[in-house]
Order: C-alpha cells, then sequence, then structure tokens
C-alpha cells in the first residue's frame, strides 16, 4: 500500500530519484523519531532518568557494550545456545514430523505426546531443566530446542502427509528402492514447510532463550538484563536489551534473505 | 561452559566479596594459588542464588560452590550427593556483623512484631537469608505463612523500600552500610534472632567430584588455606583488587571487608557440632522435615592439613 | 488429519486415540517403574504415583487452585487488554492511511522485541504483584494480535467490501458488517498466536519475581529442592495450557462455523 | 419505465500506484437506454472491469462523467448492483442471510425482508439451501445465490463482471435462460460483460466491442434476434450465426494485434 | 521387438479406506501386445487411472493378475514408465536434474547420463531451459519435461494418465504428433488414457472402451487410419469420423446412464 496521493506523485515528478527516495524513508520512519522523541522528552521530566533512561543515553550505551566488547561473550553464548537448539530442533523436528507423516506406528507413538507437550507454555519447563540440567548452558539449549520443535514438526507433519503421491510414484517407478523415498523424495518436497516451520520457530527461539537465560543462568543476555537490573544500572539493562532485540530483527531478516537465495525452486 | 576433564574444578559462588570463594575469580588472587595448573584447573562463575548452586551441582554442571545453611541442608536432603568442605562465614557473632533487617527511616514497621502482614525483600527463598526470617518469624509466634516474600536482588532492596516494593529487606554485610548510613530503621538483626553464633555459608563440593578429582580438590584445598591467608594479610590489597574485579565501589568493600561489620570468618574448619545444631535448628522451624547426622556430609579433610 | 486439530470424533479416532494412549501408558509406567526400581535419582524423576499424590494433595488443601487462578487471572486479564487494544490498532491501520502510516514502522520495530527481557524493567518500575504482570502481558501479546488484526484487514477482499457499499452499507457500518467479519480468521490466529505468549510471560514472571502463581510454585519446588512439587506444579500447568488452547479452538471454531 | 439509463461521456481512468500511470479507460462514451441489455467484449486488459467499476461508483473517474437518469453518479448506490464473478459472497453469512443483506440495510422489516428473500432464493432454484454457508455451494450454486442477493435489493441496474466465467458449459447455458427470463420479467438495464462472443450474442440486444487498452468503445453491433424462439433456434439461425460472425471479426482486429503468449 | 507385452487376466481392485470398500475394477482381462498403442477412454470415476496405476504396480491388485512378457508383476518397475497429468515433476530439481533422476538410479555414468538427458531435452524443444525449476515453466513445458524425464530412462512401456489433459488445444496437438513421432521411432508399448475421444482415435491403434463404475473393459474398437497422412487428412477422412462415432456411441451408453451431477 501506498500513502501517496496525486498530489504527492505530481511532486514526486519534480524531485530527483535519490531524493526522493530519501524523503520517503524519513517519511515513514517519522512514527518511530516521534515516540523516541517523546520518550527522550519525559525521561527526566515525566519520569526520573533512572527509571526511564532516554533514547540517547540508551543508543550511547548499546555502542559502548558492542564498541568494548564487553557484550559480546555474553551475546556469543545466547548465540550458540539459539543455533543449537535451533539445529537439535530442526533435525528432529524434521525426523519425527516426517516419520509421523510416513509411518503409523512412529504417529502412534508420538501423536499423544505432542498433543499433550503442545500446549504446554515451554518456558514453564525451565525449572524441570534446572533439575536435569542445572543452571547453564544445556538448559537454555533444551529450553530453546523444546519450544522450536512443535512448530517445525507440524509443518514437516503436515507437508509429508500432504505430499503428492504421484511424486513418490514417480520416484520408486525410476527404480528408487522403498526405505530411499523418505530421503529423496519425501523431505526434498517436504522442503518449503520445514523452512515455514523455521521461520516460525526463529522468534520463539529468542522468546525460549531469554526465558530460560532470565529464570536460571550465568551467562548470556537474558543473564545480563537481570544482573544489569539488579545492580540498578538500567541504562545498561536497556542497551542489552535493544541488542537482543535486534540480533532477533536480524535472525528472522537473514533468515529470509538466505531462504529467498538458497532455495530458489521453492 | 565446559570442560569437566579430571583436572578442571567447576566453582560457583552467589555475592562477590561476601564469599571468600568468589575471591577465586580474581586473575590477581589465583596468582596466590600455588599448585593452580599443575594439579587442577579453575572455572570460577558467579550463580544468582545458592539453591541454583545446589542445582547446578546437582545436574554435574559445577562441582564446588558456596551454600548457606538452608540451602545446604536441602543440597543434603533434596538432590544429595553432596559434602561440605570448608566453611565460608558465621553469621550472628557477637564481635561481628549478623544480617540487618531494615525499614524506612519513618517507617511503622520498627518491631520484629510489626513484620505481620508486611512484604519483606529476600534475594531467594531456600537461602540461609531466608531462614534469618524465618527463625526470627518463629521466634515472636509468626509463622512464614503471616508474611509475604518478595524476590529480588540485594542491590535493588534500598530503591524497593523506597519505591514501597516492600516494607523490609534483609541486608548481608556488603549492601547493609548504604541503609545504616541514610538512617533506615532497624528492625532487627540476626543477634537478635539467634542465640549466639552459627556458621551460615559453606564450600560445598559434589561426591562425584571428590570421588573423580580428588587429587585436584585436595590441591585446591591447600591453596584455598594459604589464600584465606594471604587474604587476611593484604586486607586493603584485596580491597582495591575486588573493587575493581567485581565492579563496585572501594568505600563499599572498604566499609565492612574484614572489619568489624563484617561476619566472622576466622575459622574455615567445619565446627561438626556447631552446624549439627544449625541443622536441628532447621529442622525445628519446620524449614526441613528430618535431619541428618552432618559428620557424613561434611568433612575437613581437604584442609586440615594445610591449616 | 493433523495432530490436536480435529473437531469431530469418529470411530476411527477413537481407535487411533486408544492406540496413542497406550503408548502413553506404557511411558507412564515405565516411569514409575524405573522411579521404583530406582534406576534413575528420586530428585530427578521422582515416581509419578508420588507426583501425583502431591499435585491431589496440593489440589484438595486449595494451593493449587489459588495458584492456578491468580495466574489465569493474570494471563487472561493481560490477553484481552492486548487484544481489545491490538485489533483496534490492527484495524485501523489497515484501515486508514494515517494510522497506517503511524503504526507500520512501529509494529515493524515492535514484534520482533522478546518482550519478555522486559520482566526486569517491568520489576524495577511496578514491582510484583498482578498489575505489573498483567502489563507485561498486554505488552508482548499486542504485538500479534495487532500485526495479524491488520494483515487480515489489509486482505479483506476488495469485492466484498464493494458488494456491501452497492448494497447501501454505509462508511460507518462497514468495519462492523463488513471487515471484522471478514477479518476475523486472521484475527483469530493472531490470538491463538498471542495465547501461549501470554502464560509465558506469566510463567517467567512468576518464576523470576513473583510470590504466587503456577509459575512461583513450580520455581519454587526448584529453590527448596523439592522436585515433586516441580512435577506437580507443571501437572497444573500442563492442565491450564491445555484447556486454555482448546478453548480457544473451540471458540474459533463456534465464531468462524462457516470457514 | 423510465428508470436506469445510463449515459457515459467522454470517460477517462488512469490508475496510480507505486508512482506508476497506467491508462485503463480514453475518451468512451456511451449511452444505455433503460431496459436495454448491453454485452461488452474486448481483448484481456482492456478495461471491461474498469469501466464496469466506474460506473458501479467503486472507482473514481480520472475525467468524463457517468450519469444515471441524468444524475451524475456518486459512489456506489443501490440504484446499481453489480455481480461478480467470483461471486464476492459472505462468507459468514448463510445464503438467506446473504440474499437479505441489501434489504436489511434499507431498514425491510423482519418478515417482508424474508419473503422477499425466500422469492428470489426460489427464484434461482436454491430453496432448501437457505442455511448453508457459501463454502457449502458448488460454484453454480454460489452464482445463483450472488445473483439472488442482487436482485433481491432490486437494483434499476445490473452489472455484471463476466458472472459466468467460471462455470461450465451446460451450468452456463442455464443460467444464461435463467438471466434472460429475470431480465424480462423484471425490467431492468443490464451491462454484462464477458469476453465470449457467443454468450455476448446469445445474450443481448446490443454489443459494445473495446479497442485493445487503453480501451474505448469501438463500435456497437445491434443484434437482430427473435427470442421468442428457443435456444437451439437461435443458434441455428442465419442472423445469430452473421452477428457472431460480425462481433468476431470486429474483435479479432484487436486481439491480433496483441503479441502471443508464450508458452 | 518382444519386449513391453502386457498381459491382464481377471482383474479386479477394491479400495477399502475406512471402513467402506469401493470396488473400482471389475474382472478386466486385456491383451497388449509389445509395441501397441492403446488408448482407454470410460467415463469419470470407472476407474482408468486405478487401472494404470496397477499395471504400473503403484497399487496392488485385489485379485487377477498383470503380466509384462509373461512375467507378473510385483511392485513398480523401470520397465514402466508413467507419465503424469499434473506432471509429477520433481520441484526440487532442475529440468536436467528431473531428467537425469531416472539414470542416476541406474548408476549410468555422470556424463553418458548428462549426454542421453540432453538428446531428450532437445527432442522435447527444451534446450536452454536445462537449469531453469519446474516453477519456472509453463504447464505445457513442465508436460514436455515429464516427458523427456520417463523417455530418458528408457522404459519399454510408456503409461499415460490423460498427460494432455491440462493443456489447451494447441499446444496438446503439438504434444500429441510428438508423442507420435517418439512412439514409432523408440517403439514403445504405449497405454494412453484420456477423456477425449478424439484424441483417443487419432493417436492409437487400438481403443479400448471402459463401462462405467465399476469399471471393465466394455469392448475395444481397432482403428484404422492411414497414419503416413498429416493430421488434417486424418481428420477429415470417413474411416477416422465413423471410428470417432462408434466410439462416442459406445461410450455415450455408459454415460447415458450415469445420473446426472448435481450443481
Ligand atoms: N488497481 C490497478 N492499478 C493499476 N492498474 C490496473 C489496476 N487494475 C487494472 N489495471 C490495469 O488496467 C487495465 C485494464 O484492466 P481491467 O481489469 O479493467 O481489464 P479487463 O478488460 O477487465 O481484463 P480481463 O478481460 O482480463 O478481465 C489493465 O492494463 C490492468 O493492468
Ligand atoms: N484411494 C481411493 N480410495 C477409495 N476409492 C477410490 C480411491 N481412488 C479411487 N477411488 C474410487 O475408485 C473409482 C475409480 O477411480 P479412478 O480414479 O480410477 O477413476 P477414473 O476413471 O480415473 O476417473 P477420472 O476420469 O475422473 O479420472 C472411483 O469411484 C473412485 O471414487
Ligand atoms: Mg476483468
Ligand atoms: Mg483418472
Amino acid at each position: 500500500m501506498s500513502y501517496a496521493d496525486s498530489r504527492l506523485a505530481t511532486l514526486e515528478e519534480s524531485v530527483p530519484a535519490p531524493l526522493w527516495r530519501f524523503v520517503w524513508f524519513v517519511f515513514e520512519w517519522i512514527p518511530i523519531a516521534i515516540v523516541a522523541g517523546l520518550w527522550e522528552f519525559a525521561s527526566g521530566t515525566v519520569v526520573q532518568r533512572t527509571i526511564l533512561p532516554p533514547p540517547s543515553a540508551v543508543g550511547t550505551a548499546t555502542w559502548e557494550l558492542l564498541s568494548t566488547g564487553e557484550i559480546i561473550p555474553h551475546l556469543q553464548v545466547s548465540l550458540y545456545r539459539i543455533a543449537v537448539g535451533l539445529a537439535l530442533s530442526i533435525v528432529v523436528g524434521v525426523l519425527l514430523g516426517v516419520g509421523m507423516a510416513r509411518s503409523k506406528p512412529i504417529e502412534n507413538v508420538f501423536e499423544m505426546f505432542l498433543a499433550l507437550v503442545y500446549p504446554i507454555p515451554k518456558a514453564a519447563l525451565v525449572p524441570l531443566a534446572i533439575l536435569w540440567l542445572g543452571v547453564g548452558t544445556e538448559t537454555a539449549i533444551l529450553i530453546v530446542f523444546l519450544a522450536c520443535l512443535l512448530p517445525i514438526v507440524m509443518n514437516s507433519y503436515n507437508a509429508a502427509q500432504d505430499i503428492d503421491r504421484n511424486l513418490i510414484w514417480s520416484a520408486q517407478m525410476m527404480g528408487v528402492p522403498s526405505w530411499q523415498i523418505p530421503l529423496r523424495v519425501v523431505i526434498p518436497a517436504t522442503i518449503p514447510s520445514i523452512l515455514t516451520g523455521i521461520r516460525q520457530a526463529i522468534p520463539i527461539a529468542f522468546i525460549a532463550l531469554v526465558s530460560a537465560e532470565l529464570i536460571a543462568s550465568n551467562q548470556g543476555v537474558g543473564f545480563e538484563i537481570l544482573r544489569y537490573s539488579q545492580v540498578g544500572a538500567y541504562t545498561l539493562m536497556f542497551a542489552v536489551l535493544v541488542i537482543i532485540s535486534l540480533a532477533a530483527f536480524f535472525t528472522v531478516r537473514g533468515y529470509e534473505w538466505a531462504e529467498r537465495r538458497l532455495i530458489r525452486w521453492a | 561452559t565446559g570442560g569437566s576433564d579430571t583436572g578442571t574444578l567447576r566453582f560457583n559462588f552467589v555475592v562477590p566479596v561476601e564469599n571468600l570463594g568468589s575471591l577465586l575469580d580474581i586473575p590477581d588472587i589465583q596468582d596466590q594459588l600455588d599448585n593452580l595448573g599443575d594439579a587442577y584447573e579453575l572455572e570460577v562463575s558467579r550463580n544468582s542464588s545458592t539453591p541454583d548452586t545446589v542445582n547446578a551441582i546437582a545436574a554435574g554442571e559445577a562441582d564446588m560452590g558456596l551454600v548457606t545453611t538452608e540451602s545446604y541442608g536441602g543440597a543434603v536432603t533434596g538432590p544429595g550427593g553432596m559434602t561440605a568442605i570448608a566453611t565460608d562465614f558465621w553469621d550472628a557473632h557477637p564481635d561481628h556483623f549478623g544480617f540487618e533487617i531494615y525499614s524506612l527511616p519513618d517507617s511503622d514497621i520498627t518491631d520484629p512484631e510489626d513484620l505481620e502482614g508486611a512484604t519483606l525483600g529476600v534475594n531467594a527463598t531456600g537461602t540461609g537469608i531466608h531462614a534469618v526470617y524465618v527463625k526470627m518469624l518463629d521466634e515472636i509466634g509468626l509463622s512464614e505463612d503471616d508474611v509475604d516474600f518478595q524476590e529480588q536482588g540485594f542491590p535493588t532492596f534500598v530503591e524497593g523500600l523506597q519505591d514501597g516494593i516492600f516494607d523490609a529487606a534483609i541486608f548481608p554485610a556488603l549492601f547493609a552500610g548504604e541503609p545504616r548510613s541514610q538512617g533506615f530503621t532497624e528492625v532487627f538483626t540476626s543477634h537478635d534472632a539467634f542465640d549466639g553464633a552459627y556458621p551460615f555459608a559453606f564450600t560445598i563440593a559434589s561426591d562425584r567430584a571428590l570421588e573423580n578429582k580428588s587429587d585436584a580438590v585436595e590441591a585446591w584445598g591447600e591453596d584455598y588455606v594459604s589464600v584465606v591467608d594471604y587474604i587476611f594479610e593484604n586486607r586493603d590489597e584485596v580491597v582495591s583488587l575486588a573493587a575493581d574485579h567485581f565492579e563496585l565501589p572501594e568505600e563499599m568493600i572498604d566499609g565492612f571487608f574484614l572489619t568489624e561489620n563484617d561476619y566472622y570468618r576466622d575459622q574455615i574448619e567445619i565446627d561438626m557440632d556447631a552446624l549439627q545444631a544449625t541443622m536441628d535448628e532447621l529442622v525445628d522451624l519446620g524449614i526441613h522435615d528430618e535431619s541428618f547426622d552432618v559428620q557424613e556430609y561434611a568433612t575437613n579433610e581437604y584442609i586440615e592439613d594445610h591449616l | 488429519m493433523g495432530i490436536a486439530e480435529s473437531a469431530t470424533v469418529d470411530r476411527d479416532d477413537l481407535v487411533e486415540l486408544g492406540k496413542g494412549l497406550v503408548s502413553l501408558v506404557v511411558v507412564l509406567a515405565a516411569w514409575e517403574a524405573a522411579a521404583q526400581m530406582e534406576l534413575v535419582r528420586p530428585y530427578f524423576l521422582p515416581a509419578l504415583s508420588e507426583v501425583l499424590l502431591r499435585f491431589v494433595e496440593l489440589t484438595l488443601d486449595g494451593t493449587m487452585i489459588e495458584h492456578g487462578y491468580l495466574t489465569i487471572r493474570r494471563a487472561i486479564i493481560g490477553l484481552v487488554i492486548a487484544c481489545t487494544l491490538g485489533i483496534v490498532v490492527g484495524v485501523l491501520s489497515a484501515r486508514s492511511r494515517v494510522m497506517a502510516w503511524f503504526w507500520d514502522p512501529i509494529i515493524e520495530v515492535g514484534y520482533p522485541v522478546p518482550v519478555i527481557a522486559l520482566i526486569p524493567v517491568f520489576l524495577f518500575w511496578f514491582g510484583t504483584g498482578d498489575q505489573p504482570i498483567i502489563a507485561l502481558v498486554t505488552v508482548g501479546c499486542f504485538w500479534p494480535v495487532a500485526l495479524n488484526a491488520r494483515n487480515a484487514t489489509r486482505d479483506v477482499d476488495e469485492n466484498l467490501i464493494w458488494s456491501a457499499r452497492m448494497m447501501g452499507t454505509s462508511d460507518r457500518q462497514l468495519l462492523r458488517k463488513v471487515v471484522i467479519p471478514a477479518a476475523a480468521p486472521g484475527i483469530i490466529s493472531g490470538i491463538q498466536i498471542a495465547l501461549p505468549i501470554s502464560l509465558i510471560i506469566t510463567f517467567v514472571y512468576e518464576m523470576v519475581a513473583g510470590t504466587s502463581g503456577l509459575g512461583y510454585l513450580e520455581i519454587r519446588g526448584v529453590r527448596s529442592f523439592d522436585s515433586v512439587q516441580v512435577y506437580a506444579a507443571l501437572i497444573a500447568i500442563m492442565i491450564l495450557g491445555f484447556v486454555f488452547d482448546r478453548g480457544l479452538r473451540v471458540l474459533r471454531a463456534r465464531l468462524l462455523a462457516w470457514t | 419505465m423510465v428508470e436506469g439509463h445510463v449515459t457515459i461521456s467522454n470517460l477517462e481512468k488512469v490508475y496510480e500506484s507505486g508512482g506508476e500511470r497506467t491508462k485503463a479507460i480514453e475518451d468512451l462514451s456511451l449511452e444505455v437506454p433503460s431496459g436495454e441489455f448491453l454485452s461488452v467484449v474486448g481483448p484481456s486488459g482492456c478495461g471491461k472491469s474498469t469501466l464496469l467499476y466506474l460506473i458501479a461508483g467503486f472507482l473514481e473517474e480520472t475525467s468524463g462523467t457517468i450519469s444515471v437518469d441524468d444524475q451524475p453518479i456518486s459512489g456506489p448506490g443501490t440504484d446499481r448492483g453489480v455481480v461478480f464473478q467470483d461471486y464476492a459472497l459472505f462468507p459468514w453469512r448463510t445464503v438467506m442471510g446473504n440474499v437479505e443483506y441489501g434489504l436489511e440495510q434499507q431498514d425491510v422489516g423482519k418478515s417482508e425482508r424474508r419473503d422477499t428473500a425466500q422469492k428470489f432464493i426460489d427464484m434461482m432454484d436454491l430453496d432448501g439451501f437457505e442455511d448453508k454457508y457459501p463454502k457449502e455451494l458448488s460454484g453454480g450454486m454460489k452464482q445463483r445465490v450472488a445473483l439472488a442477493r442482487t436482485l433481491a435489493y432490486d437494483p434499476k441496474i445490473l452489472l455484471m463482471d463476466e458472472p459466468f466465467g467460471a462455470l461450465d458449459q451446460p451450468l452456463r447455458e442455464s443460467l444464461q435462460d435463467h438471466l434472460l427470463d429475470i431480465w424480462r420479467d423484471l425490467e431492468k438495464t443490464v451491462i454484462f460483460i464477458t469476453h465470449d462472443v457467443e454468450e455476448a450474442v446469445y445474450l443481448s440486444e446490443r454489443v459494445m466491442i473495446m479497442t485493445r487498452h487503453p480501451g474505448t468503445k469501438k463500435t456497437t453491433v445491434e443484434i437482430d434476434v427473435d427470442r421468442t424462439r428457443s435456444r437451439e433456434e437461435i443458434i441455428m439461425s442465419d442472423e445469430y450465426t452473421a452477428t457472431k460472425n460480425d462481433v468476431w471479426q470486429s474483435l479479432r482486429e484487436e486481439t491480433d494485434t496483441t503479441p502471443r503468449a508464450q508458452h
């Protein structure tokens, strides 16, 4: 949708294109500037600076945390947890989803569990994970894994179940033995849905990670947020929040970009 | 995090400076550990509460850690498989600091009796700090159900009182300076709750580590005894090192560390009788269901030869 | 039939359900047996019977019900406020250029923020108690609801709107009579995404800094090394999540019988 | 009857989207007397739908005027009813609910509304399906509901955008005859868009052929067919065949200049 | 050539799903000599596809036998290649990747594989599109890739299930002629399912007409058409028209007894 009315369109013709794009960009982002401006103003006047640090201070602190590298180890730990948790959930989720769709016994065994686990908010499993794994990386990975598992299982299960049987038959008639069908036909045909599942899982992964790190961790961005809040360094706490949000944002965008690049056929 | 090879000891602490063990995180202090690098490696990390430390050790994620009375008792009766190997400090020692419970300067709450129905700041339930409250409530005939506990980090307690998040809060030595100097109302201290000094914090180790890495723990014990001596002898240097390392104001640490405003820390050897009495007390308070023979879950063998 | 998605039940479904139940019973029996034979440390995996017993105990003495009620209240109130705000903002920004101009970039920026990370902030601003949890649930659930409402409204078939206009529907009536019903499936999908988020935020808040609620009950179990309580609280949480999820599905099926 | 008379003069429509301007209709003038059945044919993309939506008042003309009974139109109005190719039924309303909709908007009382709606439902052979939702109907049934819905609130002018395009042959033929009956009985002005020349010639009194993009009126052809006869007789008649060929010819000229689609 | 001879005797197929049994094929016997081009026509739902999939080995017969060159079949085999109406190309493989697929399975060396695939891609006028993915192709191109893919691994028997049903007329005719050329050059046995009588008569040496559901062989009609002539000549010829009418007639009898579908 465009917001231009015809007067704007006439204006557009008389302005060079790059300048126009710039003006347009600024125009589109004015609301963010308004919100940031209100916040900047409110901080120190309506509410205390310590309670709501202004965006300028948060920006500076964000830059500081990044440029001094202070946050980097924690960011690394957090991203590592997300990467491992997500990767595990992809491998297990795809195998489980495809397995359930293609084999009745596997479906019988797991369907009940998925139906039971599905409605549990995964963050509620953190205490259990603490019992089993303590308060560190494994717990965070387990929670990320569990939280991401379901969208991936669901998507690959549904896709593998709805797979065009002619594709399977095509492969069979060209001599592919039955046992290779899941690998050679079902999984490739399911890939677009698997990718959708992963896309849905990424924001969930970040929520799960932060939950786990807030409740039980001694490292990672969630822990840093909690730590800074506990020592009253609220500007830094907001800065870490900005950093984790940026990480989430760019992970999703980067993933979408890579998806378009890598899977040309879907 | 990781390495659990035979030579590496993974060590958890909760409150910086207060737990002597936390000082092992400081590189300059590590230089004083003679056996470090030869007989063992050390990985120090921080948890937000002692129950977290116990669970980390139970899950095999840490080998050693600092816990307090209540969590030590919980560790033994709960997950099990842990043994105390040194005392960290004592609470309520007549000549030393005991936990202080403050309300705002103009608060109506001036006596423990006023706590009925109040919201109380605590770092986490399940800790020895929590037990201090429970003991006092018990003394005046109240129970945990008569108050609300609010779990939050110690550094936020002054602000929390001012913002009305809680009506009273408990301060360990590191954080007690501020309310004291600002003229907050002292509701009670652990001297009022307990008859006398009792061992409060301990270094515990998992039995797995004691079995599989006994040489490393042995070597660590030797180093630990000497590093504690070193800390006492080089108090001022340690204060500034700690301030630097933990990013805390130096005057804050200087204001209590190894002064009369600090806990009693002169004895790192475990006093079995005192420990047994403390654990039995927790059972009396209803914090733990059953007592146990501390001899089976505490030992001085790793430090006593080096004292 | 998708997992957990069937609305109607026939005999085949029951047979399948039976097979699923068998596997569930086998696993639960294995759990009990493993615990009884102490194959795992009881601290990690207490016997199922013990867990169930504790669950019943805590339910009978009112603990579960009291804490469960608090959790439900926080999640639901927050969710309802978020849905109201989110639907209003979402629908308006799909229908009005000014609203779109203002809200589009804000939704773009706000949507990916892991709102759960604001727990320490809210804790610091408002402390514990119901209001901050409700407020944070509102903030967390607003984005998916607003985003889905906006997209669903934007995607309403133009012909439907034109049909209504030609039959005399005024601009003012249009929203209520056509736009909202046509966007309803998308709006409800947004609510379905928000539902688990509301529960997650509530539980985590209760765990990080709560004094009540099922999340508190659960983390309390961990902090006091009472693993039986952790499992018992989890059972309650499972039931809660299940009931919420089913409830919303039934509501959806009711409201959207025409899809 | 003097109502339902459409006058279009010097109509022009330019689409603007994302900075691009597409001229869809160029200088089109047309007179449709009330009660006429006019079909519009033209190459794909020539602006047929655009023209219809302009008359309906959904789109705003760039210049020129459209009047109904000598009043310039302003926006959609209940005097003009559109039947869309893809039905555009309200999926959340039953057949009855859809057909009643226009009457509801005119604050017709409940029982009268129901009676009127029922009449058109019966007329379309849809009785028994009153309580079904659109998703439960076949394409042909949906198209009949759409027709009933538009007829029920009694617009003077029926605007139809390839209404039978998605249906198969027998169904299409039966709906065509249905539509002719209704047109005769209810005395509506009908503007009927189709890409099917046979349909246009079979149904209408006059066919407008449009030029290719940007579209305007190329010519109109009067159709002189004796409509008292049966479909078979009409189709076999020489007038019919001759007119069909004329229209075909005229349309061919426009289509042939279009580049051939690549397979 | 003695290969590619199909014998079907007393074939019966009953579908069972959710407790319901549907008899799709009943007591069908048929001999297809190697190298024959046989078309199969029959009313919708009579079991044409079922028959084809049984011969392909995708489905298992309930009773009766199917033999190829006197060996009863057991499951799918590379001696029988199917061309599906909806192409069934692997969307994750390029045109080249699809055509090579069957050869990969037979462990043909890389360069030989490529050469063979290229030959069939060229034969289908698809050169230049080797690296495109199916989604980038039009329907006609996809159907040609499907044909190339099946021909490339050289099955003796081609089984085709309404392969040209989704294509428009000109494209259809060109692919029909293509198929005839290939059939002549490569000497395949072809079993070709269609619902289009003209297509069946134009293409094949013999047409099998099936009865309505549950299907069996109603009759077969020999087609005696001089195939050295051009399409136009054939279509104009009396033999062609007569045979076409015979088949039509026979098929009508089956269709007319089918209850009319409800709209
Ligand atoms: N919303 C729009 N924005 C920009 N251009 C448009 C829009 N709608 C239609 N057009 C363009 O206007 C021209 C006329 O379109 P229109 O849909 O009226 O053609 P049509 O004759 O109905 O075609 P068809 O027979 O395919 O339905 C086309 O070139 C089309 O691309
Ligand atoms: N998987 C199945 N389960 C149950 N019944 C089936 C199944 N597949 C087909 N049938 C039934 O078997 C009969 C024959 O189906 P088939 O698809 O072979 O017919 P067809 O001749 O190919 O029809 P068409 O011309 O429409 O393609 C039909 O009545 C159909 O409903
Ligand atoms: Mg059109
Ligand atoms: Mg078929």
